[in-house]
């Protein structure tokens, strides 16, 4: 099918369950939150050597956090439920705890929890002090500046990674102005984070190498300069440059609307061709097909 | 006119009368038993019911002095168990230390009819007397601490071993009690009068007196027998509850050189491994001396899971036991005579001591060839209240009931002890040796733990039952000099126990020798101290047998 | 028991009280009673050498006996006053009763009140008829050392018959108390100037510590004299176990308390360094802002040096039998005072039972007042509400209260005429040796009298049982 | 909504004990049944009918209306539904309440609220000593609950509260959380002496200053932020006149304590 | 001019003398109807041995003779009385759950009787 010129493959991201947790960081000022926050999501832009995805989800007002100062929600995912505690521990403990002014709350409400707080309050040394408001239980660790106030236990739930868009464009330049608009898109949908650089991740993988041992290699098949080497090669005519947006999400539903989104975006903006990244259909258990989101 | 009163048809446990559950009828007239009765006797028929002796607490703390501040120390134990009144009975509360009306009646809902109170100093007696008289149903007496007694110390030292003898007559006949009671020799002084230290080496001179605590508990074992008191001085020994004391204990037992001595909650005192160390099982040393050693009695003090009260003339103990939790502590000390330690306690299964003293009071049961030395108690409240005896009973007599609740506890605790390996099983009569015939034989109480013509018509009639907990716990029928008490489970009267105690002849010269230092030391005239027979209700003495 | 009872258990066999007469009163019938006991206050002095006129049914000389205690012997004398007065009109004894138990079986609150002036066998024939009726009970130790009592509740106390301290104590300090007005014999029997076993030279080998808001004619017996601003007792006690403790205290101490870091520090020397060291307190922590917390730091404080050396604490009580009301109504119900067995069964709550409580809110319909004055020094509120409902009076003395009783019984006083058990401040109890018979029962037997009507009015089914 | 109504017909003359007001007690009783419910007043067995006239039905919500000062131990044990008062209530109000919620609309006696686990008791005007306490002789006192009360407060407010939130919106008396195991108390007016004397841990702030026990060491002038979070859910709940932005965003002096014990409480008290 | 001082009522002997004597005699109302007052109170107050004052508390008020002590023996701004009828007058009753009135540290508000 096609959208405007953009030529949309009938094909399918192929996604997989991942675990996420939002992390809501407030400060004195907008300005700390997000050097928490940008710290915090540093080196997590894929599962496979940072053993975390996280980004940014968005920021959020005054009005709308616990303490009433500014913040900013992060979404971090990883592969099972049973690593994600440890990831918040040491981002939140290195990244968050360190940084100025900054606090630490739950965003999201889940039966299932993991204690964050109730790990790093041990840095307290024993003069933490828990404090249980409304039923929910923070821990105070005093530091340099004062003190540190996160909550005891954070949500996690079963989530959705993997979701992505591949974009072809008739010029470096164009490839990345329909990506770079893309990943704009996508990133508004609630519940919804691209780990990658500005959403962009140029590195397309495939799975496994030539050289043993190694778990993932260059995704040939869309390097322009291997089209006439390599044997899977699958880039078009004309095309110059591919960017791959890896979108990870809390459901399903918020995948959909945010591949939507990115795929009408690209198209705006001149992609020649869209397509996804999937293995066959063996290794996740979501399958977001192109025609029927772009649809929908 | 006189009041009968039959029992029929019910199966008697009387073993000091080798009656084992024969199935045999019961006379009572004018409140003891007697070979027959008139046809208008009133009749109780017992039909599928267990009758036995009313039981006998050879060792407990129920009134006076220190039982009164451990009382006003715990308001918030009374308001969670209050003791309602009824249309026959007294109110009051309950708690891991009862008022004195709720003490007796629970006493008696127990099937329990005599209880002795194991320590008062003698200057407070009045006050345990006082006790006593509001303690209802049950017969009672008390020992009279007297192991710390500046005075008697005093003649020790001097080597006037005579005179001794005669102020201990003196003292026990001037305060009306039972016999004496000897509590970690030699201990006041240090604690007192050195800051807080305690006595650690039986072998050691206590301070100022240039004796020994050995020479002290073997010069009392002595007098005691020479003055043939019917039962002999209670010994708590020293080094109570410290790793490592079953030396200490044996050393003690030693001391009596084959004279008859009762070894208080023995329990406390057979641990082994090191001082200051982790302390383990040392049951089986101890018990197998007591096995072996006729001359000695000895009461458990058994440890039950749950509130609890150390209630000791052990001060130093308390100070050891006031700093594991830093709660409320009572530190008393009496003129010349005692030290007095309280804290309120709590056993718990997963602690590591709390669950080996558990094991180690079991241990002793069941590795006792004698039941009628080795008598059950548990230091009532010191190592659990009275009120927790059918439970234990229940342990004794259940093995499996046995394996499972030492499941719950700290293994850890266990694999210390052979308790895991015991199957044994106490019989209905072994029960009723180790809580009526063996400790009223114990305190030389011919009419008491027993079912004979000529003994008091104590008596107790339980429903029979597989559970041996719930059927100890709720006798059918209490009957006490003759009175049905309980009636269905209920009260049907009120009653008033009486005080044993004893008489020891001594020469009244001695009191001129302890006047003088009343004067010097006591705080009260001498003419004030001791207390007139007059002053006693209803009380029985219990004949002395003095050695030529 | 009764009266011929008691006074043969004064006679104790190895020295009956001697009996004889005497020069210099001659033409009286002169009796001598040695080892009498003075019960006027806490004391409880047991070595009194009385001059009785048998004839004339006094006093004539308390040997050994203080200011207070000659006051106490002199002034018991033979009275003319009606025993009984029903609505201020003379009545039987019969009809006293009566009228008692049927005040008592028809209120729905009664309360009872005093009994520190009253033997131990009368106190416990009181919680009796409590007992029975579903009543409210309380003694005098409510407004006096109550809230010691209440702190000890919360921390314990490590404490000493006096008789250890006579012997024993090398530094002796007394918190919030007057004992020279108070407690006349307190320096010279038990504390302050007795020679004792480890201490041969009497107050030489001692120190003698007083700590009080105000100069008293106790000041002078003391080696050292901290003055303490009014109200700030708690705040230098807490201070003083801080420093024990070996912990940091604000540096504007001197400012608060009116004491100064040097005086405190030399104290806390004195007291973690004697041998064997007594806190004796008054209602001078007691009666204060902070109450029973101020008696709770105080013993406290005393439980904390026992981590340095022997320490012991004892409130210094008042009235001669207060001590033995709180053993009484302990042992009987668990709890010290401030009793209720509304439900038929005892509950305590100071502030809830307690007298002043359920007077000033007008909640007690009925109340018998036992050798107490509360209509006199009760607050206001109090005493208007006993204006409004029956009082049983029993009293030595005319006072306020029997003056606005509806039942009012004058009866004999406890150690003078009637004998009987007292408990000294220490716990320790003594017995009692009257000097001459009264013309009126003592409060035993009118206690006795109003039990025994009560029950058998409320026999059978009328008879008060749990809720 | 269904509510069952008390109106007080009789007022008691002695203490009226009415430990019956509970809304578990009332499930499934008929109108008469709730009349026959027992009362103790003073020494006398009664029904709750002789002093309440009862209308309405069902039990998640009982509306009681009349001066209730004499009356003792209503909702207490309470563990579900509600209980609202129109009028003064006396004593023990919510005594070992585990759950529901009592709302008065007057002044309450001492002891609102002892030995309390869960729930939450609101007093919109005066209540006596011991709010949330512990009673004499325990060494634990309130382990949850939530009790907020609009007025004044007087002495030993949370004394040995081991969790469990109380707010003062007027002042309190002496001795606010004596011997505290941790917890928190807010005070929105002044504290009166002594505050937190043997406190192990917990909290107690106050938006006035206080004078402090020598064993008490001043730490520091700070933002404690977690306040912001009780303030916006106190400003939630009724008391949004009485804290300003300033005390939301302000500071205040933190003083440790208690030295004597174990020196983990605090007591933070607004600076500007 | 009313000043606020601090009243504490205490025991003396001779109110435990005269209380033995008897309660509604003279000289017990005596004892207990007088304050003592630091000297240099009494001197900024103008007030002499023998003069009345009254004393006012948020209960009550009563009227008592005041008797002047030596700088060292009481502190300025305290006033001492024995027990009796006078300082109940100004009690106050609420005993914060111990029982036990505020009866030695009352906030009394002085002022001479002319």
């Amino acid at each position: 099918m096609k959208i405007k010129k953009t030529e949309i493959e009938d094909t399918f991201a192929e996604a997989f369950e991942m675990y996420g947790a939002r992390v809501i960081i407030t400060a004195d000022t907008k300005q700390w939150a997000r050097a928490a926050a940008a710290s915090m999501t540093g080196f997590a832009t894929s599962v496979i050597r940072c053993k975390l995805e996280a980004a940014v989800e968005c920021e959020i007002s005054e009005e709308d956090t616990p303490d009433g100062r500014p913040g900013i929600s992060v979404l971090l995912f990883t592969m099972s439920s049973k690593t994600i505690a440890g990831q918040l521990i040491d981002r939140i403990g290195q990244c968050v705890m360190t940084c100025p002014t900054t606090a630490c709350y739950n965003g999201l409400d889940s039966d299932k929890t993991v204690s964050v707080g109730g790990k790093l309050r041990y840095f307290g040394d024993s003069y933490q002090i828990s404090k249980v408001i409304d039923g929910r239980k923070l821990w105070r660790i005093p530091v340099m500046e004062g003190e540190f106030l996160i909550d005891d236990r954070f949500g996690i739930q079963a989530a959705v990674g993997g979701g992505n868009l591949i974009i072809f464009g008739s010029s470096k330049n164009v490839a990345l102005r329909a990506s770079m608009a893309a990943a704009q898109a996508m990133r508004e949908v609630h519940g919804v984070f691209l780990p990658f650089p500005q959403g962009l991740v140029r590195s397309g993988s495939k799975i496994g190498a030539s050289y043993k041992n190694l778990i993932a290699s260059t995704n040939d098949a869309y390097c322009p300069t291997l089209r006439s080497i390599s044997k899977q090669t699958a880039i078009p005519e004309k095309v110059e440059a591919v960017y791959e947006i890896v979108a990870d999400g809390l459901d399903e539903a918020s995948i959909k609307e945010a591949m939507k989104r990115g795929i009408h975006a690209a198209s705006e903006k001149g992609a020649m061709f869209i397509t996804a990244g999937n293995y066959g259909g063996k290794l996740g258990k979501y399958h977001f097909h192109l025609h029927e989101i772009a649809n929908n | 006119m006189s009041s009968e009163l039959k029992i029929v048809n019910g199966r008697v446990y009387d073993p000091a009368n080798n009656i084992d559950g024969k199935i045999q009828d019961i006379f009572i007239r004018d409140g003891k038993i007697v070979d027959s009765v008139s046809s208008s006797a009133t009749k109780i028929d017992a039909h599928g019911m267990v009758v036995m002796p009313g039981a006998v607490d050879i060792h407990c703390h129920i009134a006076g002095a220190k039982v009164n501040l451990a009382r006003k120390l715990q308001p918030e134990d009374h308001r969670l168990d209050v003791h309602p009144k009824t249309a026959h009975t007294r109110s009051g509360t309950g708690g891991v230390v009862p008022s004195t009306f709720a003490t007796g009646y629970r006493y008696a809902t127990m099937g329990y009819t005599t209880a002795m109170e194991a320590a008062v100093p003698p200057i407070t007696a009045r006050h345990t007397l006082e006790e006593l008289d509001d303690t209802p149903v049950i017969d009672k007496g008390f020992y009279v601490l007297l192991g710390n007694n500046a005075f008697l110390l005093k003649l020790l030292k001097e080597g006037r071993k005579k005179e001794f003898k005669e102020a201990i007559a003196w003292w026990i006949d001037s305060v009306h009690a039972y016999t004496l009671k000897l509590v970690n020799v030699g201990a006041d002084e240090l604690w007192k009068g050195r800051k807080n230290a305690n006595i650690t080496n039986v072998n050691d001179n206590i301070d100022h007196y240039n004796i020994t605590p050995t020479h002290v508990i073997e010069s009392f074992i002595e007098a005691a027998h020479e003055l043939g008191l019917p039962h002999p001085p209670h010994v708590h020994c020293n080094n109570l509850g410290h790793s490592g004391n079953i030396s200490t204990t044996l050393d003690t037992m030693k001391a009596a050189q084959g004279r008859r001595v009762h070894m208080a909650h023995i329990q406390f005192h057979s641990f082994g491994g090191e001082v200051n160390k982790d302390a383990v099982s040392g049951v089986r040393s101890i018990i197998d001396y007591v096995n072996e050693n006729e001359n000695i009695t000895t009461d458990v003090g058994q440890v039950m899971f749950g509130k609890a009260t150390a209630m000791t003339a052990d001060a130093p103990l308390a100070w050891m036991l006031r700093n594991v939790k830093m709660n409320k502590w009572i530190n008393a000390d009496t003129e010349c005579e005692s030290g007095c330690g309280i804290i309120p306690f709590t056993y718990q299964d997963h602690i590591y001591t709390h669950a080996l003293q558990w094991a180690m009071g079991l241990e002793l049961f069941l590795h006792s060839k004698d039941p009628w030395r080795v008598l059950l108690s548990t230091d009532h409240p010191n190592g659990g209240s009275f009120m927790s005896y059918p439970t234990l009973i229940k342990l004794l007599m259940d093995s499996a009931y046995r394996k499972e609740a030492l499941s719950y506890v700290n293994q850890k605790a266990i694999d210390q002890t052979s308790l895991r390996e015991l199957d044994r099983e106490y019989t209905l009569s072994e029960i009723a040796i180790i809580t009526r015939a063996g400790p009223a034989r114990a305190l030389g109480l011919k009419n008491k733990g027993h079912l004979g013509v000529g003994a008091d018509a104590d008596i107790t009639i339980y429903t029979e039952e597989d559970d041996k907990e719930a059927m100890f716990n709720a006798p059918r029928y209490v009957i006490k000099d003759g009175v049905t008490v309980i009636k269905n489970h209920e009260f049907a009267t009120d009653h008033k126990g009486k005080l044993l105690h004893t008489k020891p002849g001594y020469n009244a010269d001695i009191s001129q020798e302890i006047e003088p230092f009343f004067e010097d030391y006591y705080s009260v005239k001498f003419n004030n101290y001791a207390i007139s027979e007059d002053y006693l209700h209803d009380h029985e003495v219990i004949p002395t047998h003095p050695k030529a | 028991m009764t009266k011929e009872a008691t006074q043969t258990d004064a006679q104790v066999k190895n020295k009956k009280p001697v009996s004889k007469k005497v020069d210099p009163y001659e033409g009286k019938n002169i009796k001598i009673v040695k080892d009498a006991t003075c019960t006027f206050c806490g004391c409880v002095c047991d070595d009194m050498e009385l001059t009785v006129d048998v004839d004339e049914h006094r006093i004539l000389k308390a040997k050994k006996a203080c200011v207070l205690g000659r006051a106490w012997f002199y002034e018991h004398k033979v009275d003319t006053r009606p025993g009984v007065l029903i609505d201020g009109k003379e009545a039987t004894f019969q009809e006293g009763v009566e009228a008692a138990a049927q005040i008592l079986i028809d209120a729905k609150f009664p309360t009872t009140y005093g009994m520190s002036d009253s033997t131990c066998e009368s106190q416990r024939v009181t919680v009796e008829i409590m007992d029975t009726i579903n009543g409210n009970i309380d003694t005098t130790t409510s407004v006096c050392h109550g809230p010691s009592g209440m702190a000890f509740q919360g921390v314990g106390e490590s404490t000493a018959t006096l008789g250890e301290v006579k012997n024993r104590a090398d530094l002796v300090i007394y918190w919030g108390g007057n004992p020279a007005e108070s407690h006349p014999r307190h320096f010279t029997r038990y504390a302050v100037t007795p020679k004792g076993m480890y201490i041969p030279n009497g107050k030489k080998d001692r120190t003698v510590v007083l700590v009080d808001v105000r100069r008293t004619p106790s000041t002078p017996v003391a080696d050292i004299f901290m003055q303490v601003k009014p109200g700030k007792d708690f705040e230098v006690l807490w201070a003083l176990r801080a420093l024990v403790k070996g912990k940091k205290i604000a540096n504007d101490i001197e400012k608060q308390t009116g004491v100064s870091r040097e005086v405190l520090d030399d104290l806390v020397d004195r007291m973690k360094n004697c041998q064997f060291g007594v806190l004796f307190f008054g209602m001078g922590l007691t009666m204060t802002r902070g109450r029973h917390f101020n008696s709770g730091a105080l013993l406290s404080l005393a439980a904390d040096l026992n981590e340095f050396t022997h320490f012991v604490a004892k409130p210094v009580r008042g009235h001669g039998n207060v001590t033995g009301a709180d053993n009484v109504v302990s042992w009987q119900t668990g709890y010290p005072f401030g009793v209720n067995f509304n439900r038929g069964y005892p509950r305590f709550n100071p502030g809830e039972f307690t007298t002043t409580d359920v007077l000033s809110r007008g909640e007690a319909d009925a109340a018998m007042i036992i050798a107490s004055d509360p209509a006199s020094n009760f607050p206001k509120a109090a005493i208007e509400h006993m204006k409004k409902i029956p009082i049983i009076s029993l009293d030595t003395k005319d006072t306020v209260t029997s003056s606005i009783a509806k039942v009012r019984f004058a009866v004999s006083t406890y150690g003078i005429n009637t004998g009987g058990t007292v408990y000294r401040m220490d716990d320790v109890p003594i017995t009692l040796r009257p000097a001459f018979e009264s013309t009126y029962p003592g409060d035993q037997e009118v206690l006795e009298a109003i039990r025994d009507r009560v029950k058998k009015l409320l026999s059978g089914k009328k008879a008060r049982v749990a809720a | 909504m269904s509510a069952t109504h008390l109106k007080l017909h009789t007022a008691p003359e002695v203490p009226l004990e009415t430990e019956v007001i509970n809304p578990t007690v009332f499930a499934n009783l008929s109108q008469s049944g709730i009349e026959n419910l027992n009362v103790m007043h003073g020494n006398d067995k009664c029904h709750l009918g002789d002093f309440f006239k009862v209308t309405g039905k069902g039990a998640s919500e009982i509306h009681i209306e009349g001066d209730l000062s004499g009356v003792k131990l209503i909702g207490a044990g309470m563990s579900e539904g509600k209980i609202s008062v129109e009028g003064d209530v006396g004593m023990h109000l919510g005594v070992g309440m585990s759950g529901g919620e009592i709302i008065v609309n007057g002044n309450a006696g001492d002891w609102v609220g002892p030995e309390m686990s869960g729930g939450r008791i609101i007093i919109k005007k005066n209540a006596g000593h011991m709010i949330g306490s512990a009673y004499r002789g325990q060494s634990t006192g309130i382990t949850g609950g939530e009790i907020f009360i609009h007025g004044n407060a007087k002495n030993e407010v949370g004394s040995a509260m081991r969790r469990g939130l109380i707010v003062v919106g007027g002042n309190a008396g002496d001795f606010t959380g004596v011997n505290m195991l941790a917890g928190t108390i807010i005070v929105l007016g002044e504290l009166g002496i002594r505050t937190g004397a043997g406190m192990k841990r917990g909290s107690i702030v106050s938006l006035q200053d206080a004078p402090m026990l020598p064993s008490f060491d001043y730490s520091c002038t700070y933002h404690p932020l977690f306040l912001r979070l009780y303030f916006s859910r106190l400003r939630a709940n009724g008391f949004k006149r009485k804290i300003q932005d300033q005390h939301i965003t302000g500071k205040y002096k933190r003083y440790s304590g208690d030295g004597i014990e174990l020196n983990r409480g605090e007591v933070l008290l607004f600076a500007g | 001019m009313a000043e606020t001082m601090i009243l504490v009522p205490g025991r003396s002997q001779s109110q435990g003398t005269s209380l033995n004597e008897g309660k509604l005699e003279d000289e017990y109302k005596r004892v207990t109807s007088t304050a003592e007052l630091n000297e240099k109170d009494m001197q900024r107050l103008k007030l002499k041995d023998g003069d009345k004052i009254k004393l006012k508390s948020d209960v009550g008020q009563t009227v008592v003779t005041c008797k002047g002590k030596k700088h060292e023996d009481l502190p300025l701004g305290m006033i001492f009385i024995p027990y009796g009828p006078p300082s109940s007058e100004l009690m106050a009753s609420d005993t914060a759950g111990t029982g036990m009135p505020l009866s030695k540290h009352m906030e009394v508000k002085v002022t001479k009787v002319k």
